[in-house]
């Protein structure tokens, strides 16, 4: 699985791009993420609050409880502001 | 059109191009963003736009397609950068052309308010104390929703 | 700033010399009308001008006046033509600027909309059927008339 | 009294400007326009409907019954097209 990070919640992690392969019963955002937070206290800091976390699954935003496979590309983002 | 570019651009030319040989375009309507030099009462020295190359480019096509679907329109134009920028710098240019003024200025209005909310965008302010991301406004979102009612609520009933 | 002219414009020359150097400017909006190659279903092979010298200045002064004391704004530009204009020619620009967007869009949308009906331009079409002048259009004097409230409503009361 | 008359206004009276001496009991724009249409079938056709003429007194725009002096700009013109 890709994962990706942008914004703070890239620089809280200290990577803004790797490859991940989640056990099998990782089948939803909230669980990955929750997974996430595991991996160490910069997952933990970026992910703590997850009202501000936006979620984009193979480029299509999703809501929490959307539900992931192995393949996918998961990008991770604070609310975005362009313009 | 969608453009996503580090360099900048040549609003004349641009604007210019929309219009050539189409004699039927009575209004064009445009918005420029530009980075300012303030931020939180604090000088801003840069500002550095991060982005989600490929999300970026699906998420601006989609709002150029609803706002074709909800202003009879000829020609829309986004064209947002990223990188590192200074004050005084345009981040993006915002144009549509129309038979009729109104279709051009709303269109306009309502691209820039969902560019906001809706790309992938973030941004790094650099000042003198430092580098902060900048948070998203609740009066964005306001903004966004305001369009929010015709198609999206549509898409909710199906 | 007010320019009443034969000539044509720049219009890239002319929004960047609106932000040249200040860079507290976040928004900048603009609107171009263009002459229209169709008018109730006639093809128009050109559109005069005519307008009233000396007064057409102070009107358009007055309308940024009102634009001013209506939105917060750092700049403000109305260039109209007058003369004969062909299909595809840009007519009139205005344009404005100010920390932030929403100041920009709506502050050009009310320009656009009050030049139409308070400004003292008056338009002869010319087709394959001959010269006639463009009617006034309920649809504008209702534009103008949202805009009417704050600050007409003031001058009334007191 | 300097006479200025735009679009159909001035192409049905034939001239944009003129310079005219009303008598002296023409002391408004309405008993102007009334004088005015007796001078001949152009003005009587450019002025015969009083609800589509604007009007303008040293380049101020005035309701019909707005007073008027002799040395006066005055401007007969249809509704404006601008924009």
């Amino acid at each position: 699985m890709q994962l990706l990070y942008f914004g703070w919640i890239r620089t809280r992690i200290g990577t803004g791009r790797e490859t991940l392969e989640p056990p099998a019963d990782i089948t939803n955002v909230k669980t990955l993420v929750e997974w996430l937070k595991n991996r160490g206290e910069g997952y933990q800091e970026a992910l703590e609050d997850l009202s501000v976390i936006r979620v984009a699954v193979n480029q299509e935003m999703v809501d929490l409880d959307a539900a992931i496979s192995p393949g996918d590309e998961v990008a991770l983002f604070p609310p975005m502001t362009g313009g | 059109m969608i453009k996503v570019q580090e360099q900048g651009f040549d609003i004349g030319a641009e604007l210019a191009a929309m219009t050539e040989g189409n004699h039927s375009v009575g209004g064009q309507g445009c918005f420029v963003g530009l980075v300012r030099d303030m931020a939180n009462e604090e000088q801003i020295s840069a500002m550095t736009l991060e982005h989600y190359p490929g999300m970026t480019e699906k998420q601006l096509a989609a709002i150029e397609e609803e706002a074709r679907n909800r202003w009879p329109l000829q020609d829309v134009l986004i064209i947002h950068r990223y990188g590192r920028l200074e004050p005084g710098d345009r981040i993006v240019l915002v144009a549509t052309t129309s038979t009729h003024r109104e279709a051009a200025l709303e269109s306009c209005h309502f691209l820039i308010d969902w560019l906001k909310t809706k790309a992938p965008f973030w941004k790094l302010e650099a000042s003198e104390t430092g580098e902060s991301w900048v948070a998203a406004r609740d009066t964005d979102d306001d903004a966004a929703e305001r369009w929010a009612a015709p198609s999206e609520n549509e898409l909710e009933k199906t």
